[in-house]
C-alpha cells in the first residue's frame, strides 16, 4: 500500500520533469521560444543539479553547509582543463562524458578528504568550516598557474551552448534525479535520513555516522562537481571568484526554497531562482529590489507556520476528500 | 497535485520571458543599440558609468538627427558581473532586435558574450573589456587599452621618466585586469632593469584594509607603489598610506582614473603627487571633455569616469563608422557587420579618450597620457 | 549458582566504573546476566543507571572496569560497533526517527542483516529488490508482533505515545540482539497500558529467546516481571540478588524512603 | 617593530570585526537565527550618518543620533515583517529570508545613493598616535577597541544582571517554556534586535571612521567575517565574540604581513579550520554534552 503510493510520488516527478523536457524542446526546436528562454535551459539544469545534490547533504542529512560552490569550483577545473587537453583527439561523444565523469571523480574525491575531518563538526561549526573550505579553494585555485589565477580558463569547448546540445543537460539532470531518489529509497538513504532524524539512536542501533555522513558528502560532491563541468561547457570560461560562498549560499536558497528534503521541491525553486532574476528585467534598475521582495515573500508564504496550516485546510488531497465523501454519502 | 501546480507555474514564467520579448518589427527607421554591464553588484560602477556615458552620446547623436537619418534605440542589460548573465542579457537583447552591441564592460562577462557574438557575427564594441580574450574574434573592437600594453607602457615611462629606483607592486590577485597588467609589468620591468622590491596582493574580499601590505612596503624601503587597480580600492590605500606614514610616490593606470572624487574634499590630500598613465581625465581643459564632464555631472549628479568616457566615444565610434560604411536600417545584424568591419580600419576617431585609429585585431592604436595630481586637478606630466 | 559455571553468562560486567570531571557517576559496578534472564536496574532518580546503560552501549568509556558479552570484550568499543554486535536498547526520552515511517524506522534496525552495496541500490540491482522485499517482510512480521502493522506507513512521530514505546523496543529487535535494554519502558503510562507493557516484554522474552535489563521505577512493573534486581544508589551497589528478595533489604527501603 | 605594527593593524582590523560580530552575536545567541542581513544594517547606519552630517549641518552627535534611531527601527520592523512569521519554522527558513533582506537592503541604498563609493565625513578629528619613529597607531582604532570594550562589558552586564537580560536568557533557553514563565517573547526578541541594530549602527559609525569609504556592498564582506568571528568565538557566547574578531583581525594581519597577501585569504581560514577541529565548539563556546 506505502509502497506503490511512494512509487506513484517518484513516477509522477520523473513524469512531469520529462513532459516540461519535452516542452522545452518542441518550443525551442519550431523556433517558438527566444533566444532568452534557451539561453536560461542550461543553467537552470546546472541549479537543479546543484540544488538536488546539496539537498542531500542539508535535507536529508540534516547538516548545514556553505561550500557547495567549492566542489562545484575543484569540478569544473578538473573536468574543463582535461576538456581542453582532449579537445580534437577524440570526438564529443566520448569526450564530454569521460570528462563529465572525471570533474565528478575529482569532486568527490575532495570531498573525501574535506568531509573525514570536517564531519565531526555540527551545526554552523561545520556551516563555518566549510565556508572556509569553499574560500581556500577559491584562493588556491586564483594563485596556481594551471588554473589561469584570476584571468582562469577560456577556452573551454563550449560544447553543451551550440546547436540541440542542451539535451545532454537534460540528461544529467535525469541521471542526478534518479541517483539521488534512488539513494534515498534505499537502505543507505534510510540510515542517512535516521542520522538526520536522530544520531544517538541511529548509532545504538549500529549505524556507521562517519560511513553515512561521508557517502552523503561524496555524492553530492559528484554531482556539484558534473554541475561545475556541465557550466564550463556552456559559458566556455571559468572564474575562481564566480565560485564564492555567495554561489553556495545561491544553492542553499533554493534547497530551502524548495523545501529541505523534497526532491521535486528542489527542482521547482531552482526553476523560480533561476527564472525570476530573468523575467524580472522588464523592472530594470528595480529589478534585483522586486527579486528580493519576491524571495521573502515565497519564503513566508511557503514555511511560515500559520501559512502551512491555512494550506492544510485547503489542500486539493482535501478537497479532493470532502468531494469523495459526499459521494459515498450520496451513493449510501 | 501541489508538484503539478508549482511546475506549471514554472513553466508559465518560463513561457512569460518567452512572450515578453517579441520583435517590434519596423526597425527601418531606428538602429538597435544594445548594451551590456553590470548594474547591481559589486562592479556595478563601471556598468552603470558606461550605462550614463553612452546614453550622453545617444542622446546627442539622436537630438542631432541620428546616425544616416536613423534614431538609435539604446538598450541596456544589467549582467551583474556575471558571464552567464551576460549571455542572458545578451540573448535578451536579441530578443529585443539589437543590430550593434556596445559591451560588454567587464573583462570575463565580455569574454562569455564574445563567444556567443562571434556565432551571431553581430558587430561588437566593447568600451572597457582590456583582457586580451575579449576581442579575439574579428567582429570585436574596443575603445580602451588592453591589459598587457598597460603593463609594458607603464614600465617603459618609469624607465624613461627615471621616476623610481625600488618599485612595490599593489595588485588585485581576484581581478583579470589587475593581474593583466601586473604580469607584463614585471616582465618589461625586469627587461629593462628596473628593480621590483614588493609584490603585494588583496583580493575582492580583503579589498578595504591595507596596513599589513603597506607596512611590507615600507619594510622593502620602495620609493614607487605601482597600482594596477581601480580606484576604489586605491583610494584605500592612498588615504591609510598617508595615516601609516608611507611616503612614495604612486604611479597606475587608466583604472586610476577617478580616484580625486572617489577621494573627495576631505580626502584630497592623500591623492596629491599620484601618477598615472590615462588617455582620459574628467577634468581636462580641452573643451570636448568640458562640455562631456559638465552633462555628465548635470545629468546623473557626479564626475565621469573613465569607463563613462569610453562608453561614449564607443557610441560615437559606431556612428563614425556606420556613416563610412553607410550602414542602413533594412541591413541584416551580419551585413552591419561585415560591413562595419571594413570601416573600422578606415575611421579616425578624435574622442574623448584620445585620437584612434583601429588595426585589424580590433586594438585601438591611441597614446596614453601621463598625468599628477597637483592641487588636486590632474596636469599634464 | 551451577548453573553460572557450566556456561558463560550472556552479560558480565565487572568493576566498571566512570567519572565526570572528578565525580565518581559510576563506581565498581558489577552484575551478571544470564541468558534468557529478565534482569531489573532500580535505584533512586541520579543513582546512575541510565549512565550504566551508556557505558555498556559505548556512548560513554569507561575509566576502569570490563564489559563482557556472551564472552566477547566490548570495553571501549563505539556505539556502532555494540550496536553491531548484540546489544540494542531503547531510550528514558523517546528517540524515533520521527520523520521516517513506522516501517522504515524497523528496516533501519535491519542495516546489517540485508546488505547491498550502494552501487546495487543506486542501479537497482536484483540484489537491492530482494533484499528490501525481505526487509519489508521481515518488517512487517516484527510490526505484527507489536500490533503496529496497521501503522506501517504512518509518520513515526504521529503515532500515539503506547505505540512510540512499542515501536522502539521493535526497532532495537530488528538489530537482532543478544541483550536488549529497556530504559523506563513504562515511563508516562498509566496502569493499564504497564499491564499491557509487561506482557509485551514477557512475550519478547518467550518469542526472541530474549535476555532483558531494564530500568524501571515502577515497582509494580519490576517485581511482577523480574527475576534478578540490582540497586544502585550514588553511582555504586547498593544491593543485588532475586527481586522479591532485594525489595525487603533495609537497605534498599531507606534508600527509597529515606531515612 | 614591523612586528608590533603588524600586530596593531591587525588589532585594530580586528576590533572593527569584533564590533559588528558582537551585534551579530547578541541576535545570534538569543534569537537563535544567522542575520545574514545584519552587515546590510551597519551599511545603513553609515549611510544615515553620512546623510545626516552632510544634510543636518554636520553636528556629529545629531548624525550618530539619527543613524542609530534609523537601525533600532529598521531592525525591529525585518524582525516584524520578515522574521517573526517564520518562527516555529526551520531556522534556515529564517537564514534564507535574512538574505533576502539583505539584497533587499543592498537594492535600496544602490537605487538611493548610487554605486560609486562616498567618502565617510570625518565627524571627530582624531589624531594618531606615534612611537618611536615607525609606530603609528590610528586614532580611531583606539577608540574602537575601546568603544568594542565598553559595549561588550554592557551586554554582558545587560544580560547577566538585568531583568530583561534574564529574560534574553530564558527565550534563548526555550521560548515556549519562557512564554509559559510569563516572559513576553515577542517583546523580548524586538528588544534583542532594537539592541543588535544599535550596535550596527555604532559599527557602521566606526567601519567608516576607519575606512572612510562607504557604498551599498560595504556591509557584506564584514558581514560575513564577523559571522566567522562569532563561530570561532564561540556561539552565543559575547566574550567569545570579542575575542574572534581580534584574533581574526590578528591573524589576518599577520599572515599577510609574515606569509604571503596572495594567500592571505586562504591562511586565516586555514587556521580557522584547524581551531574548530581541535575545539568543535568554537574558542569559548560550551561543549553541550548531548543527553542521552
Amino acid at each position: 500500500m506505502k509502497k506503490k503510493k511512494l512509487n506513484l510520488r517518484v513516477l509522477l516527478t520523473y513524469g512531469i520533469l520529462a513532459a516540461v523536457c519535452v516542452l522545452v524542446f518542441v518550443l525551442i526546436e519550431t523556433g517558438v521560444a527566444s533566444r532568452q528562454f534557451k539561453s536560461l535551459v542550461v543553467p537552470l539544469c546546472v541549479n537543479m543539479m546543484l540544488a538536488l545534490s546539496l539537498n542531500l547533504i542539508v535535507g536529508f542529512l540534516g547538516e548545514l553547509t556553505l561550500g557547495h560552490a567549492g566542489f562545484m569550483s575543484v569540478g569544473a577545473y578538473a573536468g574543463c582543463l582535461l576538456s581542453v587537453y582532449l579537445e580534437g583527439t577524440m570526438p564529443m561523444a566520448l569526450r564530454l562524458p569521460l570528462v563529465m565523469l572525471f570533474g565528478g571523480l575529482v569532486a568527490a574525491l575532495f570531498g573525501l578528504v574535506i568531509g573525514i575531518p570536517v564531519l565531526r563538526l555540527k551545526g554552523d561549526y561545520l556551516a563555518i568550516v566549510t565556508l572556509a573550505f569553499g574560500e581556500i579553494i577559491r584562493s588556491i585555485i586564483l594563485n596556481l598557474d594551471f588554473t589561469g589565477g584570476a584571468a582562469g580558463i577560456n577556452n573551454v569547448p563550449r560544447d553543451i551552448y551550440r546547436g540541440s546540445n542542451y539535451l545532454i543537460a537534460f540528461v544529467l539532470v535525469f541521471i542526478t534525479l534518479i541517483v539521488i531518489t534512488n539513494l534515498v529509497y534505499s537502505k543507505q538513504g534510510r540510515a542517512i535520513t535516521a542520522i538526520r532524524d536522530n544520531r544517538i539512536a541511529a548509532e545504538s542501533i549500529g549505524i556507521n555516522i562517519t560511513y553515512y555522513k561521508l557517502l552523503a558528502f561524496v555524492i553530492a560532491a559528484f554531482f556539484a562537481g558534473v554541475a561545475g563541468v556541465l557550466y564550463g561547457h556552456n559559458i566556455g570560461q571559468l572564474d575562481a571568484n564566480k565560485f564564492d560562498y555567495n554561489r553556495s549560499i545561491e544553492i542553499l536558497v533554493i534547497v530551502v526554497l524548495g523545501g529541505m528534503g523534497s526532491i521535486p521541491g528542489s527542482l521547482i525553486a531552482a526553476g523560480l531562482i533561476t527564472v525570476i532574476p530573468e523575467v524580472l528585467r522588464t523592472f530594470s534598475d528595480y529589478r534585483l529590489l522586486v527579486y528580493a521582495i519576491v524571495l521573502i515573500a515565497v519564503m513566508i508564504i511557503n514555511a511560515s507556520p500559520r501559512m502551512q496550516a491555512l494550506r492544510a485546510r485547503f489542500s486539493v488531497r482535501r478537497l479532493w476528500k470532502l468531494i469523495r465523501g459526499r459521494r459515498r454519502k450520496k451513493e449510501a | 497535485m501541489k508538484k503539478a501546480i508549482c511546475m506549471l507555474l514554472v513553466c508559465a514564467l518560463l513561457s512569460l520571458c518567452l512572450v515578453g520579448c517579441g520583435n517590434d518589427g519596423n526597425s527601418d527607421y531606428t538602429l538597435v543599440i544594445g548594451g551590456i554591464g553590470p548594474t547591481t553588484g559589486v562592479a556595478a560602477t563601471y556598468g552603470t558609468a558606461v550605462k550614463n556615458g553612452a546614453q550622453l552620446a545617444v542622446n546627442e547623436i539622436n537630438a542631432a538627427g541620428g546616425i544616416n537619418g536613423m534614431q538609435i534605440k539604446y538598450l541596456f542589460e544589467d549582467d551583474q558581473h556575471n558571464p552567464e548573465t551576460a549571455v542572458n542579457a545578451y540573448n535578451t537583447l536579441m530578443d529585443k532586435g539589437m543590430q550593434i552591441l556596445m559591451g560588454t564592460v567587464t573583462s570575463k562577462p565580455c569574454i562569455a558574450v564574445a563567444e556567443v557574438a562571434r556565432e551571431d557575427n553581430i558587430f561588437q564594441i566593447t568600451p572597457s573589456g582590456s583582457a586580451v580574450d575579449c576581442i579575439k574574434y574579428d567582429n570585436a573592437f574596443r575603445i580602451c587599452f588592453n591589459d598587457p600594453d598597460q603593463g609594458t607602457a607603464s614600465a617603459q615611462y618609469i624607465k624613461q621618466q627615471n621616476l623610481a629606483q625600488k618599485i612595490a607592486i599593489i595588485y588585485d590577485k581576484s581581478d583579470v585586469y589587475s593581474t593583466g597588467i601586473t604580469e607584463k609589468f614585471e616582465a618589461k620591468a625586469g627587461e629593462l632593469g628596473l628593480n621590483i622590491v614588493a609584490k603585494e596582493a588583496f583580493t575582492s574580499s580583503s579589498a578595504t584594509d591595507f596596513s599589513a601590505q603597506l607596512q611590507n612596503i615600507k619594510n622593502a624601503d620602495a620609493d614607487l607603489v605601482f597600482l594596477p587597480i581601480y580606484y576604489e580600492a586605491a583610494a584605500y590605500i592612498l588615504t591609510q598610506s598617508k595615516s601609516a606614514g608611507l611616503e612614495t610616490k604612486f604611479f597606475g593606470c587608466d583604472g586610476l582614473d577617478g580616484v580625486i572624487d572617489q577621494l573627495g574634499e576631505q580626502n584630497a590630500a592623500a591623492a596629491e603627487g599620484v601618477m598615472l598613465l590615462t588617455p582620459f581625465v574628467a577634468t581636462a581643459e580641452d573643451a570636448k571633455t568640458k562640455k562631456f564632464s559638465q552633462d555628465y555631472k548635470a545629468a546623473y549628479g557626479e564626475m565621469p569616469n573613465q569607463f563613462a568616457a569610453d562608453a561614449y566615444d564607443a557610441i560615437y565610434t559606431i556612428k563614425a563608422a556606420c556613416e563610412k560604411a553607410n550602414v542602413k536600417g533594412d541591413m541584416s545584424v551580419s551585413d552591419i557587420c561585415n560591413a562595419l568591419k571594413a570601416a573600422m580600419l578606415q575611421i579616425e576617431i578624435d574622442g574623448l579618450t584620445g585620437k584612434m585609429t583601429w588595426s585589424a585585431n580590433g586594438e585601438p592604436n591611441k597614446e596614453p597620457k601621463a598625468m599628477k595630481i597637483v592641487n588636486g586637478i590632474y596636469e599634464a606630466m | 549458582m551451577e548453573k553460572t559455571q557450566e556456561q558463560t553468562p550472556m552479560l558480565k560486567v565487572e568493576n566498571l566504573g566512570i567519572s565526570f570531571g572528578g565525580l565518581q557517576a559510576v563506581d565498581s559496578f558489577n552484575i551478571e546476566v544470564q541468558k534468557g534472564q529478565l534482569y531489573g536496574l532500580i535505584g533512586p532518580n541520579g543513582a546512575g543507571k541510565t549512565t550504566v546503560f551508556n557505558l555498556l552501549t559505548g556512548v560513554y568509556k569507561p575509566t576502569t572496569g570490563r564489559i563482557l558479552l556472551d564472552g566477547e570484550d566490548l570495553t571501549g568499543r563505539s556505539t556502532t560497533y555494540i550496536g553491531r554486535h548484540g546489544i540494542a536498547r531503547t531510550f528514558q526520552n523517546i528517540r524515533l526517527f520521527k520523520n521516517m515511517s513506522v516501517l522504515d524506522n524497523v528496516k533501519v534496525g535491519f542495516e546489517h542483516q540485508y546488505p547491498y552495496t550502494v552501487a546495487e541500490g543506486l542501479l537497482r540491482l536484483p540484489r537491492y529488490y530482494r533484499q528490501e522485499k525481505k526487509m519489508v517482510e521481515h518488517g512487517m512480521e516484527l510490526l505484527e508482533v507489536f500490533g503496529l502493522q496497521d501503522e506501517a506507513s504512518y509518520l513515526a512521530a504521529n503515532l500515539p505515545y503506547g505505540q512510540q514505546r512499542k515501536l522502539e523496543i521493535c526497532r532495537a529487535l530488528a538489530t537482532r540482539p543478544k541483550l536488549l535494554l529497556l530504559d523506563e519502558p513504562a515511563a508516562g503510562m498509566n496502569p493499564n497500558e504497564t499491564a499491557e507493557l509487561m506482557d509485551t516484554i514477557l512475550f519478547v522474552r518467550e518469542h526472541f529467546q530474549m535476555t532483558i535489563l531494564l530500568i524501571e521505577h515502577d515497582m509494580h512493573l519490576v517485581s511482577g516481571i523480574c527475576e534478578q534486581l540490582t540497586v544502585l544508589n550514588f553511582g555504586t551497589v547498593l544491593a543485588q540478588g532475586e527481586t522479591a528478595r532485594v525489595l525487603k533489604n533495609p537497605d534498599v527501603i531507606t534508600a527509597y524512603l529515606g531515612e | 617593530m614591523s612586528f608590533i605594527s603588524n600586530l596593531i593593524g591587525g588589532l585594530s582590523l580586528g576590533s572593527i570585526y569584533a564590533l559588528i560580530a558582537l551585534g551579530y552575536t547578541m541576535v545570534y545567541g538569543i534569537a537563535k537565527m544567522l542575520n545574514f542581513a545584519h552587515g546590510d544594517i551597519i551599511m545603513v547606519g553609515a549611510f544615515t550618518i553620512f546623510t545626516a552630517a552632510s544634510s543636518l549641518g554636520g553636528n556629529p552627535f545629531v548624525a550618530i543620533l539619527c543613524g542609530l534611531v534609523t537601525c533600532v527601527i529598521l531592525g525591529v520592523l525585518t524582525e516584524k515583517i520578515a522574521y517573526k512569521p517564520l518562527r516555529g519554522s526551520s531556522p534556515l527558513a529564517v537564514l534564507i529570508t535574512a538574505i533576502g533582506v539583505s539584497y533587499f537592503l543592498q537594492s535600496v541604498a544602490l537605487l538611493i545613493f548610487g554605486s560609486t563609493q562616498r567618502p565617510f565625513p570625518k565627524l571627530f578629528s582624531l589624531s594618531p598616535i606615534r612611537i618611536g619613529k615607525d609606530l603609528v597607531i590610528k586614532g580611531e582604532s583606539i577608540v574602537t577597541l575601546g568603544v568594542t570594550l565598553v559595549i561588550m562589558a554592557g551586554i554582558m552586564l545587560l544580560i547577566n544582571k538585568t531583568k530583561i537580560g534574564k529574560a534574553m536568557l530564558a527565550v534563548s533557553e526555550d521560548k515556549g517554556a519562557a512564554q509559559l514563565m510569563g516572559v513576553n517573547v515577542n517583546r523580548t526578541i524586538s528588544i534583542t534586535f532594537a539592541i543588535g541594530s544599535a550596535l550596527a549602527a555604532v559599527a557602521g559609525l566606526f567601519y567608516g571612521l576607519t575606512y572612510n569609504f562607504i557604498g551599498p556592498y560595504t556591509g557584506s564582506m564584514p558581514g560575513i567575517k564577523a559571522f566567522v568571528a562569532a563561530v570561532f568565538g564561540g556561539i552565543g557566547s559575547i566574550p567569545g565574540a570579542m575575542i574572534g574578531g581580534i584574533l581574526l583581525g590578528v591573524i589576518e594581519n599577520l599572515s599577510k604581513g609574515y606569509i604571503s597577501t596572495e594567500l592571505s585569504d586562504g591562511i586565516v581560514f586555514a587556521v580557522l579550520i584547524l581551531v574548530l577541529l581541535i575545539k568543535p565548539t568554537g574558542l569559548l563556546g560550551k561543549k553541550i554534552a548531548e543527553k542521552v
